[in-house]
């Protein structure tokens, strides 16, 4: 789950990681009486879950409260990268001598958090890793031990970060790690990093995404969740334990696992289709869980046809069957659906399904050519 | 022979009386698995299936009890890393963990610690294991392979079943199926499966099922041109997965440009790996 | 450091350790109050920093109201072990069905903390130990991991908790945990862990030692610090890093080294004096404390000479040597002083010395003979 | 020969700027010790004592820069246990840690953590080593101590330099002296050092010794009975000590009747040790 910039910051500044003053704002008049709090000029940063704000103009500066009114109402009228933004939050502004880059995400060669820093900070940071990676420095963090003083220090001096700015580095670096461990986090980010004009320490921007799996543990952050920038059909079918993700073709697809599932969309590409979504119902899906799976599918009025790929192992053939039959009485899809059905209760599956209205398939290979071939004939006839 | 499990496996399947443990169960032991006993705190003394599996209230009173040697994890990802190292803990020296959405950082610690002790450990998030004819540890389904000298190793559940399924329909057999799990953090990786598949004996071929993120298959390309002599035939899933959503600059910056398919069948194939262009083929480029 | 009763309590409370209600009095009339507030029967407990509270009838049980006060002022009189009660607690009195030992240390052996558990708790359970040990289960905790619920299992399961109660067992036990671990303890202990006659498991008594050296990371544990039950001249002398020790004999001693201070107790005695006290003066001792050091010793009236012991390593001989000069000019003490200065600026400190009336030795069985003939001597003059 | 120091010890002192580390460097390098390096963030690029030894913001540079093999451990308390780690993860095989009053907590955790590496933590709360004639590494003073062939172990610190002050005034010297330290939790504890002393040819006779408070004496007993074949002569101070204050029921339990002096004793003594009774008799008997 990714945390917007200001709740990512409100974690940090829990953490003793200095940020600038700032509030959230969702209509222009609030964002004027912000920036009248805070006096001076203001940043006014679009908070949508994309990267890339800046560029798009999602992130801009006002020399003054009327300023800040107008470009808050150009900044709430904005889509960036297809999310409507809804909220802003109006930061103090401050002078930048320099950005650095700080960040810890977990290394899964070394099966450790890593922690990354470099003088370098700012927008091209990835840039600079893949054209000077020296200026990149890491430091593994041993998971049962946590952070120590010295991992700190080499970064400190990795980044030759001035020793004025040590003590409050260290404070930083502590504070980051205690809010990445502390939260679950798979990431948390602060860039840039900056020296103020004025000497300080701040962390102008900051990013974290927390590990789905750990929400329980963290029912704060879970409220946190801001579906409106989500897209709603991948939310509602994590909500019933599946995993969706839309995409551009028009074949859909219903599959019992990961691997498999890219699998069914590799060979579907394979013989000439395009997949329009991948789709995991997961191990041990009851029929519940399928129709609503059939349903999210079908809300995708690009899909020509569907294809079902299940090799049952958790999952059991006959659940599955009853969840397409369920689904199937309920929605009554015009377009033509094939069905391929192997492992546990695989015959069970088949018999409840043999009069409903499928293409069954006995391979793989088999159900995709006949998948890409019905979606083709659909195209032909409309 | 086999890798892992074999006839000598005794079983313990911790997290026996819920839904998955107990269907499970009944299907290993319906396969010949030595399932000697199951584990659930608060239901020490009962007994399931018709009797057959008697339940203990922890694993080190279970393994005192029946010499259990090998354990299988069926219980929910906040209980999972604790049970992992209960069975560390009790002695036992093979561990199959079943469990998906296990938080990251509990594996984190978790492989942190086993890393210490000898123990092996298998997943989470996978199918476990399966020798054909003598012992299936996990829900790969058992009709769906032989025995034979194939050994097969994977990171993906189902599509290993298929690719299984389909060595079957053309009368290939398996030495022993490993399904390593489809998480970031797990406890045994390619390399360790394909060195011992290399050591066995039985196994002739291999084939291992990869999927896109992460290094190990490349990893493993490196250990196959430099340390294998058996053939190898590989597949990856995830051609036509859009880019992951990139887990920030720090995510970027750590994975580099690894982690593609189109990466990691390059490397493969530059390490003498026949690769498959999809599961089905997989069992016929090893029939020829 | 050792907490009292109620601030164990406090701090297990904290922990979600269900404790009885209850709360301190320092007078008779308080103590009335409180008991006015719980109802029913209370039970009124000495608040002193010594075991045995019970067996010295520092802890009673009062019907009612006007009960509770007569025993507050009967238990706010006494002393225990040379202790006199300031504070009493006053808790709930419970019906107890059973009563279970549960605590955390640190096994050193081990090198990890243990958690033990006993069905056969109450005020018998070192006896239990020591005749059947094998109603003690022990489990331990690996640092690096803490906790887990296997732990906690193996603890239940071994002292035979009937299992209505290993939910609440769980929670005590993680609370036990975080408590020891959370204030840097060093003992946290709940003896006895009673189950009601209404089938609650309820901490009714609570023990915590905390780790002096790790006293920096605790400043609220530190404010619980109470003077009034501890030895004046130990928490003088801790206060100044020294420790002190003050024992029954009449020679007193001052030596660098906890190991070098016991074995000039021991040759003391071997050439048939009592030492007065034990005393580190510890590493690196400079002149204020080794002044400080002298004039505690000399608080004791019984001490009929000192021996001074220095063997110079961090310490310095010149900077005792400094130190005794200025605490002679000051108290100028009638006992006699005898003194053995070997290692790092030993030369340097015998001739700061060469002028002080002070009874020099070469090896320490000779200084020993001296300060006990010493000794003697005034006890023959006297 | 000798165990732990010698001549090719190249040293890196952790905290040299402070005043400790800073006195006791000059009399290392007084000594002869070949003291390469200091640490102390925020200094390094300075040089102390008289432009000697150059100060270095972290080990891993120091030992970049002079290929140190051994670090001592001067910082304070509070710091001490992230200065061990990263001696340890700086590649170092041998840390002494002098620094007293270290929080338990933190010793166990570190411990733990060593557990796993291929390193040698001596202390903490020691005095260090001394190779007479050839390294000093901590603050036994040189001047007490000659080179010979006599083993000397001890949890204590100057108590320590109270038995080589005798030896060497009946002309006895040490091959070296190990001071292990007197707290609960160590790196390096008696069966470690009599095994070295054991296997080290230029050590004829050993001696120990103990206090009062723990197991460690008691275990080194069971060890010189069944493994050594060099005599040792012990001392146990602590014989007049109160009984300590005991740390609750649980401490009792878990020490039971052990750590006493009288204990002790006898478990030397049935052991085939000769234990003096006073500091200085050590000498003697070992001149016998």
């Amino acid at each position: 789950m990714k945390l917007h910039e200001y709740q990512s910051k409100q974690i940090f500044a829990k953490h003793d990681i200095p940020i600038p003053p700032g509030r959230v704002a969702t209509s222009p008049e609030e964002a004027r009486a912000i920036a009248g709090e805070l006096g001076g000029r203001v940043v006014i940063k679009s908070q949508v879950l994309v990267g890339g704000r800046g560029k798009a103009g999602g992130i801009r500066l006002a020399k003054n409260q009327r300023e800040a009114e107008k470009l808050a109402r150009e900044v709430l009228g904005m889509q960036i990268k297809g999310l409507p933004v809804r909220k802003i939050l109006v930061d103090k502004a401050v002078g930048i001598e320099t950005e650095i880059y700080f960040g810890i995400t977990n290394d899964r060669t070394a099966r450790k958090p890593v922690m990354i820093a470099s003088a370098a900070g700012g927008i091209d940071i990835e840039e600079v890793a893949a054209t000077t990676p020296e200026k990149i420095i890491r430091a593994h963090i041993d998971p049962l031990l946590g952070l120590q003083n010295y991992n700190i220090l080499d970064l400190a001096i990795g980044i030759e970060l001035p020793r004025e700015h040590w003590r409050v580095f260290n404070q930083i670096a502590k504070g980051l790690w205690n809010a990445f461990q502390g939260s679950d986090a798979t990431l948390a980010e602060i860039n840039p990093l900056v020296i103020t004009d004025d000497n300080q320490l701040l962390a102008v921007d900051g990013k974290m995404v927390i590990d789905d799996n750990a929400l329980f543990r963290h029912p704060n952050i879970t409220e946190m969740r801001d579906i409106t920038t989500e897209n709603e059909s991948e939310t509602e079918a994590l909500k019933h334990g599946l995993t969706y993700i839309k995409l551009e073709g028009e074949i859909g697809c219903m599959v019992n696992g990961a691997g498999l599932a890219m699998a069914t969309m590799d060979i579907i590409k394979h013989f000439g289709g395009e997949p329009a979504n991948f789709l995991d119902i997961g191990g041990g899906a009851n029929a519940e869980k399928v129709a609503m799976a059939l349903r999210i599918i079908l809300k995708d009025k690009n899909v020509k046809s569907i294809l079902f790929n299940i090799f049952g192992g958790i999952t059991r053939g006959d659940e599955v069957a009853r969840g397409i039959l369920k689904a199937l009485e309920e929605i009554k899809p015009e377009i033509p659906m094939v069905i391929r059905l192997v492992g546990t209760n695989a015959e069970e599956g088949r018999e409840l399904l043999a009069n409903a209205n499928m293409i069954t398939a006995e391979t793989l290979a088999q159900a995709a050519q006949k998948a890409v071939e019905a979606s083709t004939r659909v195209i032909e006839e409309v | 022979m086999s890798i892992f499990v074999d006839k000598d496996t005794r079983l313990v399947v911790q997290g026996i009386t819920g839904r998955e443990g107990l269907f499970h169960t009944g299907q290993m032991l319906e396969y010949g698995t030595s399932v000697v006993a199951g584990t659930r705190p608060g239901k020490g003394g009962e007994w399931v299936l018709d009797g057959k599996v008697p339940v203990f209230d922890s694993v080190k009173i279970a393994v005192e009890a029946t010499g259990a040697n090998t354990s299988i994890i069926f219980v929910p990802a906040r209980f999972a890393s604790d049970a992992i190292l209960e069975a560390a803990d009790a002695g036992l020296q093979l561990i199959i963990c079943l469990t998906e959405h296990i938080p990251v950082q509990d594996m984190m610690r978790v492989r942190n610690y086993l890393d210490q002790k000898a123990v092996r450990l298998i997943g989470p998030n996978c199918p476990g294991l399966l020798t054909p004819g003598e012992a299936k540890v996990g829900i790969i389904p058992g009709d769906i392979a032989i025995p034979g000298a194939i050994g097969v190793v994977s990171r993906s559940g189902t599509l290993t079943y298929e690719v299984l399924y389909a060595l079957k329909q053309l009368g290939l057999g398996a030495s022993t199926c490993v399904g390593i799990g489809g998480d970031p953090i797990n406890g045994t990786n390619f390399i360790d499966a394909l060195a011992l598949f290399e050591g066995d004996p039985q196994t002739d071929k291999v084939v291992m099922i990869g999927e896109i993120g992460g290094t190990d298959e490349e990893k493993a390309a490196d250990y196959i041109s430099s340390q294998m002599t058996k053939p190898v035939v590989g597949f990856i899933a995830g051609k036509t997965a859009p880019p992951g959503k990139r887990m920030g600059h720090a995510g970027a910056i750590v994975e580099g440009g690894a982690g593609t398919a189109v990466g990691k069948i390059k490397a493969l194939e530059d390490a003498g790996v026949v690769v498959a262009s999809h599961p089905e083929e997989i069992a016929e480029l090893l029939k020829n």
